[in-house]
């Protein structure tokens, strides 16, 4: 997993590549939230485009990215979301929980 | 005997593909049978993910029930490795594929104690909504068609997984799109 | 407890590359053991090969070593169902895979009465050159470093195959290339 | 496995793609050379560059190929051998039985 990071108007928007699994990517995103948020940035956008996989684990990880940055009254939101991820958070009523978007333009525009 | 049986066996036609020696399988005990099995190090989780994923294939499973198999069996073999033998590399994990004519059974058994299933917190509760964790069985009752968890006498849980065939085949994939 | 395994392995880097975790490997009978079991079908040879190639892949071994090791696996396997097992469907095959830091061992064992490998012809021989068959155990030998084959006290044959890691590593791929 | 025939300058060429492995490809093989011998055609170029896997029944068969075709006084000549396959041919020493070729234009030459 690689995560690159880019700011669009003022919104931190992390790239995530490869996979989000049990053992997988968790620290990594982890870190970066932290640092993030120590920086004062709490606008986030995750581009889960380039995800290949995601497990049951790698869903409670994007939970617990969500709740951190909440409860730091910051704002996170997903960003083309591969078909399985969607069908995963819907199975387990999370695409409520989650705001997402297909389209960065208007994902940026949402924080607005 | 052997050169005869490589001339029959070289020069015949042997359809390797699908079902066609699935449908033609009698009463043997092991027969149809593929059991893998490995000590309990999240390494392997790929492996067994690959194997799965072959097995579906040979089976003609559409894409989509191919990968849900698939994730049902990581996450099985996950539990397994983690609660089950709490990541202890001696105990092991095996896991049986039980390939008949109408079904796909999977099993995936630990060295582990055990859990009662009727105690697990329901993932969609508002309450557990936002947990970190608790999914993956949730998901594995929602991909296969049937599944049991049992306790074994010898020792050891086992979760059985059923995927029946019936529209499962490639051939009805514009169906199965359809249904979803 | 559960809870606390759980973060501890969701939240650790768990690293799952190659090779670091071999190393770190102590004394325990099974660990670094995948065996897989199925009943003698030519259609299980794709799964065992795609075994082959993921372990392979995990060990880091570079893409031809992947490829003559898949295939030496193959063969075997075809010799353990065609020769050994005489394609009785009832009788099993077993592949088991034993990493260790200095190497990969692959055993293929079958049901069947085993053969006097000194006694196989040499396919070299000019006499041979123009046979149809004859080649399997030939090809194993020049693909692996080592190659026992012993017939079982219990019953069954057995090869043995070593692949040894020294220079085969992918880092290590352009001497090998520079080698052949 | 899969043959395309066709003839060029007279010449048969066999396109085979997928695999020649234990079970898979003698059938067809056998088939389509019966037939050709049996039109009186016998000069016969395999083109192998689109063969996916050849284990050592393949190469097997491919010697089967050559003596049938030899014996009724045809000639069989191999072309775009992949590295694979011509490393399979090298170890059992059947580079010097079989006449192939990399190029086309000079293996259909070759017959005449
Ligand atoms: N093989 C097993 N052995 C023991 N306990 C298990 C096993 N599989 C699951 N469990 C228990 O069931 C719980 C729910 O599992 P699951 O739905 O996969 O979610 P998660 O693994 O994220 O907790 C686990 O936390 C664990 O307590
Ligand atoms: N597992 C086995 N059990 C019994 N006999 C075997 C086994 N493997 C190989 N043999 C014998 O060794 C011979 C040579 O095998 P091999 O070199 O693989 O070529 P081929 O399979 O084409 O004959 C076989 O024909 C068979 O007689």
């Amino acid at each position: 997993m690689r995560i690159d990071t880019r700011t669009t108007d003022g919104i931190t928007v992390l790239d995530i590549h490869g996979r989000i699994t049990i053992g997988e990517g968790s620290v990594e995103m982890r870190n970066k939230l932290r640092e993030l948020l120590q920086a004062g940035k709490k606008d986030i956008l995750l581009n889960l485009g380039d995800v290949s996989y995601v497990d049951s684990s790698g869903i409670g990880e994007l939970v617990s990215c969500y709740t951190t940055v909440t409860n730091q009254g910051g704002r996170l939101k997903l960003l083309h979301l591969t078909k399985k991820v969607q069908e995963l958070l819907a199975i387990t009523k999370l695409l409520t929980v989650f705001e997402s978007y297909e389209d960065e333009k208007k994902a940026i525009g949402s924080f607005k | 005997m052997d050169a005869e049986l490589l001339t029959r066996f070289r020069y015949d036609d042997y359809d390797l593909k699908p079902l066609g020696d699935v449908t033609q399988r009698t009463n043997s005990a092991q027969k149809g049978e593929i059991e893998i099995s490995f000590a309990s190090e999240l390494r392997y989780l790929d492996i067994i993910q690959v194997v799965s994923d072959s097995i579906t294939r040979m089976l003609n499973f559409d894409d989509d029930t191919r990968y849900w198999v698939g994730m049902s069996v990581r996450e099985s073999v996950t539990n397994a490795i983690l609660h089950g033998n709490k990541m202890d590399e001696g105990k092991r994990v095996w896991v049986r594929f039980d390939l008949s004519p109408d079904r796909l059974v999977i099993y995936v058994r630990d060295q582990g104690a055990g859990f009662d299933e009727s105690k697990l917190p329901n993932p969609l509760d508002p309450r557990n909504l936002l947990r970190p964790s608790g999914r993956g069985i949730f998901y594995i009752r929602t991909f296969m068609d049937d599944v049991r968890y049992s306790v074994l006498a010898e020792g050891g849980m086992e979760v059985r997984m059923e995927k029946r065939l019936n529209n499962k085949l490639k051939s009805d994939q514009e169906g199965e799109a359809n249904a979803n």
